[in-house]
């Protein structure tokens, strides 16, 4: 058994006396997808936000392949191996969508230091770039500037540009979120077929269950900042407790909430 | 007025080698004179004095029949009392504006920048207000002509109202000084302190000076330091709407009821009197470059007259430098007998004029005007001109006043 | 088809600019050495503003030292030009990560506030500090001796200068216009677009951004170090915070978008200046109607209403 | 010492005077997230109007000190109906500079309407010539100053703290999340607010006529003061306004007197530490820029 891609132990954020996140302990193997879940306001977010460094944790460690990154800021943390997307949506608007992706990958390969490259030229990172696009079935859009393709191909930019930065874990936070149901389905079967290609480990937050059934391979279930309950999606539906605390009474709540 | 517009720039531009140099002017063309003034910002109003004497004197002689036969007109360019707009000013008004002469320059600072410009322009320049003794020494050259008194003759009449005059001079001994923050009020002060050594060493020039920014609009700070110090005499070298601003503030203060010998070296300004009116106290050292009651000829008779029909207050001193500078050209202009620019300038040199403030004579070594610096004290209210008049009127001997050429470090 | 014309039009630019000593009057030779220099103080300001998206409002600090250290050297030293132009850049470039490196962690309005801070900082030093800055009057009386690298120019002679000041501004602006479109330059306008994508791309915002603030105090110090010859006086009006505001204003108008911009801004500006103050004394009345409009309406500047112009009358 | 008494009321003079005209800039930026530019324009154009009320007019000082602010509040209503509605839903670029615009128009409108000369008002008889206060001289218009900025400091005080109005304007200036959520950023408070700082800022104009000479540059030189003030104490802050103002009083009034040699650059430090360590004001809310 291999060592996991990350670990958090203890991990606590207050926002003066509320607290948010409370003592979450936590293990993800490498190319497994986890989903967490859990009613708005359980700390998904927060929890996002911590791992990825966008905030300070009160207490808790946050460890990737064994090395210490908590409390690092994005930068580093994103240049240690942690990609995320956003609840909006997060890209360069006024630049095309293959640019878009150009961006992360220069980042990425170091060119962004580079002042007297022309960027225009560079024809590998050009190449790569829209083989990410294809990945995600969005290179016919190449050309298009970012701010007018739709909505559900501006989250699938998205999605390309956190896989651009070659992460060794993906958060994404409810990439569904906004979507279509014929989106969600094709998003769906996107992400799924990343993650059965093996070549990454995804955190997922989301409030469709049908989605978090069918890409999960673990979940966690947040509720007022704690962990319920972890385990498998059968576990995970079977027991009476999330049932009776999120599923039970909240199930049609997040049905509601994932069709628009 | 000549218009520059965009079609002229595209046939000047197209056209194929025609080089417009700004000489060649023909006999039914008007001699323009290009005006170089504060025309913004908080001491435009000494541009909008300048103007007004030059507009009589422009008036006077074109309806006389002008200079050499040709009319005169003005073109002006606003200095915003900074050395880099005014040397691009004055640029434009000899390159593209065809000016055969200039005059003007308000600000120490702006005539320091610009005189050492003035040989590669090859047009005279005669400054009518800007006091700076540089400009008429250690940067002097043979195109810049200053009409106005300067920093060193009239500190030397300071010193000598101070400490020689018997009707004027006090025992004071500690000297301090209020001036603005640049060439004018630190060389207005080091002059001064210099002559007043000369005259009595006993006087103690402190150390503890006072120089705020031009434009400052409080200076409370400064009058409390000054009162709360030694200092038994000050020289108040703070000018225009700053003045004004000063003298109010000092009045809430108490400053002159101090027992404190107070000189204002530019404090006579008909426009800041105006401005006070009864606010200026009574009893202090005022001085001015020109005082308009202070000379009884023709020419300041018409001047002052015609100054009052037309704007209905005395005539300031920069009025005055304007007019008389104008009336300059027209002699110069003359007695070369063209307006070619290096011609004028070495005509200006010696050459001796009636103005308002009697014969004046641009002194050949330095081409700096001898002229005299007025001082007096502050009296009661002007019955029609609503400013105070000046009692012990002193009208120094401009020749006398003025350094010798060597002491300028004029060489030309 | 499209290159070919935008090439034809700067091929023309170019010649006419080489040109402007003998078809052009007297005169204009200072308009458009003028033009030049403030073109280059407004494109560096570009790259922090129109490309990293950083509204400055002190970048007359480094354009002033720029400035200041030419004069100085002059003074002193008599070093050749070229060399007191180093000098600038040098002294703008210090002076730049000084100031960068304690401002671009701030945003928008705080950072626009703080680098106005600093710049007045800078011009309240040169106003106070009378020995070495000669106060509010300024550094004058400075003369140009050789140009450097052995070529035996008459730099008095204002047609010279300004070929010089148009070999030098373009070498510059070849050099920025190459930043402007490398990689670097493409994070940059990610980073106007949405810093925080970029710094979840493992990059950190703040040094892209204090590195493009240095680059461009660098270019500001190099317009400063050509300006002072050409004015013939090193002031602290170059340092005041209204200079600040010219090649905001010259970028705008010209447009924030294009990398030419700033310069037909900076053409612009003094060209429509020298025009209207033969009219009317009221200049400022003029420009701010014009910029009023400009802001409201043409945000994309003269160079981006021309060309969607270009672009609609195509179709 | 009657030194530093003279110093410390010349700093609660200029300090109050600053206040009046800082605390409007400060309520145009928390609630329409403008930097008015022209704030300093408006208040030159207060101290006009109250040239032309009092010294052609021959109006007294009183009504002028009420005419002059709403003929000023009246076309920074036109102002905003005209030039600033386009520009709300950008962002503060923008209103820099087009109020930057604004600015050089009201420049240099005032310039051609009342020539560049210099321009005096009195104060009214009743409060000309100084009192013995402290040991020192002090001008009853000093006194007359630091009372109106005292009244209009609990003036505003109340309708912050006590109206309706007021309460939701301060709270849209802390947080103007909340304003949106509020929806108050409706046309009419949007114009009223605009108002409302060019009317402080016209006051302050008139309040500075009879101690200051009128010129065409006086409002250039009032914008950065306010700026200062603003940032000191923290830009939305009503109480900040005042401790800012209160502070660049002390830097004006001690540092001209004991420190000249560096008085030009206090000011700015100042406001250059007060952004570095405390972006948002020692007055601002907590949280980080």
């Amino acid at each position: 058994m291999s060592n996991p891609v990350l670990t958090i132990a203890n991990l606590t954020k207050r926002f003066g006396g509320v607290t948010a996140v409370s003592d979450i302990n936590l293990e993800v193997m490498p190319k497994e997808t986890i989903a967490i879940i859990g009613p708005n306001g359980a700390g998904k977010t927060t929890f996002y936000n911590m791992v990825s460094g966008r905030m300070q944790p009160t207490e808790g460690k946050i460890m990737l392949d064994g090395k210490d990154i908590t409390g690092l800021p994005p930068h580093k943390i994103s240049r240690l191996g942690v990609s995320r997307s956003f609840q909006i949506n997060n890209i360069f608007p006024e630049m095309t969508v293959q640019e878009n992706v150009e961006v992360v990958l220069s980042a990425y390969h170091g060119h962004s230091r580079k002042l007297f490259n022309i960027a225009s030229r560079n024809t590998g990172i050009q190449q790569e770039a829209v083989d990410f696009l294809k990945r995600l079935g969005i290179d016919s859009l190449k050309e298009q500037r970012a701010e007018v393709i739709s909505y559900g191909d501006k989250r699938l930019l998205e999605i390309a540009m956190v896989l651009a930065t070659q992460p060794k874990l993906v958060l994404l936070d409810e990439p569904t979120a906004g979507m279509t149901p014929d989106e969600t389905r094709r998003t769906t079967r996107l992400i799924k077929k990343l993650a059965d290609s093996g070549d990454y480990t995804f955190m997922i937050t989301e409030h469709d269950m049908d989605v978090v059934f069918n890409l999960a391979d673990r979940i966690l279930v947040m509720h007022r900042g704690e962990k319920l309950f972890a385990g498998s999606p059968e576990e995970v539906k079977n027991d009476p407790e999330v049932r009776v605390a999120y599923l039970g009474e909240e199930d049609d709540e997040a049905v509601e909430e994932a069709k628009p | 007025m000549k218009k520059m517009s965009i079609r002229n720039l595209l046939v000047a531009m197209t056209a194929t080698a025609t080089l417009g140099t700004a000489g060649t002017s023909y006999a039914e063309d008007p001699i323009r004179i290009g005006g170089l003034y504060i025309l913004s910002g908080s001491a435009a109003t000494y541009g909008e004095f300048a103007q007004r004497g030059i507009n009589l004197a422009v008036d006077e002689i074109n309806d006389s029949g002008g200079i050499l036969g040709r009319q005169v007109e003005m073109i002006y360019e606003d200095t915003q009392g900074k050395a880099s707009v005014a040397i691009q000013a004055a640029r434009k008004l000899v390159y593209s504006e065809s000016a055969d002469a200039l005059v003007g320059l308000d600000s120490s600072g702006v005539a320091q920048g610009m005189v050492p410009t003035m040989p590669e322009l090859q047009k005279p320049l005669i400054i009518t207000h800007a006091a700076t003794p540089d400009v008429t020494g250690k940067l002097c050259n043979a195109f810049t002509y200053r009409i106005s008194v300067n920093v060193a003759q009239n500190m030397k009449a300071a010193a000598m109202v101070a400490a020689e005059t018997d009707a004027t001079k006090t025992d004071a001994t500690n000297w301090t000084t209020i001036g603005p923050d640049y060439a004018f009020g630190h060389q207005s002060w080091e002059f001064f302190g210099n002559y007043l050594k000369e005259i009595n060493p006993d006087v103690n020039l402190m150390s503890e000076t006072n120089f705020p920014r031009f434009g400052a609009e409080d200076f409370t700070p400064f009058i409390d330091r000054v009162m709360d110090s030694d200092a038994e005499g000050v020289l108040i070298s703070v000018w225009g709407g700053d003045l004004v601003n000063f003298i109010r503030q000092a009045n809430n203060r108490g400053f002159f009821e101090e027992d404190l010998e107070v000189m204002f070296t530019v404090g006579a300004a008909t426009e800041v009197l105006t401005a006070l009116g009864e606010e200026m106290p009574e009893g202090v050292h005022l001085s001015t470059r020109y005082w308009y009651e202070a000379y009884d000829n023709d020419t300041n008779d018409r001047f002052v007259k015609a100054y009052l029909d037309a704007y209905g207050n005395p005539p300031s001193y920069n009025a005055e430098g304007a007019y008389a500078a104008i009336y300059a050209y027209k002699q110069a202009m003359e007695a070369a007998g063209t307006t070619d620019g290096p011609a004028v300038a070495k005509a200006l040199s010696g050459m001796s004029m009636e103005a308002p403030n009697g014969t004046v004579t641009f002194r050949a070594g330095d081409n700096q005007a001898m002229v005299s610096p007025n001082w007096g004290v502050s009296g009661p209210m002007h019955p029609e001109h609503g400013i105070r008049t000046l009692t012990n009127l002193q009208i120094f001997d401009g020749e006398e006043v003025a350094r010798t050429i060597e002491a300028t470090g004029c060489k030309l | 088809m499209k290159t070919k014309v935008l090439m034809a039009i700067l091929a023309v630019v170019i010649a006419g600019l080489i040109a402007v000593p003998w078809i052009a009057s007297y005169f204009y030779v200072f308009i458009f050495t003028e033009i030049l220099i403030l073109g280059l103080f407004a494109a560096s300001f570009n790259l922090i503003f129109g490309y990293t998206g950083m509204l400055s409002f002190g970048h007359a600090a480094f354009f002033g030292i720029g400035a200041y250290a030419t004069a100085l050297v002059l003074i002193h030293l008599e070093w050749p030009f070229l060399a007191c132009l180093l000098v600038s850049m040098g002294a703008s470039a210090l002076l730049a990560l000084m100031i960068g490196f304690l401002s671009v962690r701030l945003n928008e309005v705080y950072f626009a506030m703080l680098t106005l801070a600093f710049g007045m900082m800078v011009f309240a030093i040169a106003y106070q500090w009378r020995s070495v800055t000669n106060g509010s009057d300024g550094l004058a009386g400075f003369t140009l001796g050789s140009f450097g690298l052995g070529l035996d120019l008459t730099l008095a002679n204002p047609s010279v200068y300004y070929h010089v000041v148009l070999g030098i501004v373009a070498i510059a602006a070849i050099v920025l216009y190459v930043i402007c479109r490398s990689s670097f330059g493409m994070i940059l306008k990610a980073i106007r677009q949405n810093p925080e994508r970029v710094s979840f791309a493992g990059l950190n915002v703040r040094t892209y951004r204090l590195v493009a603030f240095v680059i461009a105090g660098i270019f500001a110090g190099l317009a400063g170090g050509l300006i002072a010859p050409f004015l013939r006086v090193a002031s602290p009006e170059l340092l005041h915070w209204s200079m600040s505001a010219e090649p905001i204003l010259m970028a705008i108008l010209g447009g924030t978008g294009f990398f030419l911009g700033p310069f037909i801004g900076s053409a612009a500006f003094v060209l429509l200046e020298t025009w209207i103050t033969t009219y009317t004394e009221s200049w400022m009345l003029v420009l701010g109607i014009i910029l009023a409009l400009m802001v409201i309406f043409f945000r994309k500047g003269l160079l981006g209403t021309a060309i969607d112009w270009w672009m609609e009358v195509k179709k | 010492m009657s030194g530093i008494g003279a110093a410390l009321l010349n700093s609660l003079d200029i300090g109050l005077l600053l206040f009046i005209i800082a605390v409007g800039l400060n309520i145009v930026f928390g609630v329409l997230n403008i930097i008015n530019f022209a704030h300093g324009a408006l208040y030159m154009l207060g101290a006009y109007l109250a040239f032309t009320l009092i010294n052609i007019a021959g109006m007294p000082f009183g009504a002028a000190l009420i005419l002059a602010p709403i003929g000023v509040a009246i076309l920074a209503v036109i102002i905003d109906r005209v030039l600033l509605r386009f520009i709300y839903s950008r962002d503060v670029a923008d209103s820099l500079l087009l109020t930057f615009a604004i600015l050089l128009i009201i420049n240099e409108s005032v310039r051609m309407i009342w020539g560049s000369g210099i321009h005096v008002v009195q104060p009214p008889d009743l409060l000309s010539g100084s009192v013995s206060l402290l040991g020192s001289s002090v001008a009853t218009y000093s006194l007359f100053v630091i009372v109106i900025g005292l009244l209009l400091l609990a003036g505003l005080w109340y309708l912050f703290n006590r109206t309706r109005v007021g309460r939701i304007m301060r709270a849209a200036a802390l947080d103007r999340d909340m304003a949106e959520a509020l929806c108050i950023n409706t046309r009419m408070v949007v114009t009223g607010v605009f108002a409302f700082g060019a009317w402080l800022a016209a006051v302050g104009g008139v309040m500075a006529a009879p101690m200051r000479a009128l010129d065409p540059g006086m409002g250039d030189k009032i914008i950065i003061e306010s700026f200062i003030v603003v940032v000191i104490g923290g830009l939305g802050s009503f109480p900040g306004a005042l401790l800012g103002a209160i502070i660049l009083g002390l830097i004006h009034g001690f540092g001209g007197r004991y420190l000249p040699e560096v008085n030009l650059l206090l000011p700015f430090v100042g406001m250059a530490l007060v952004l570095l360590f405390k972006p948002n004001g020692i007055m601002g809310k907590g949280a980080n820029a």
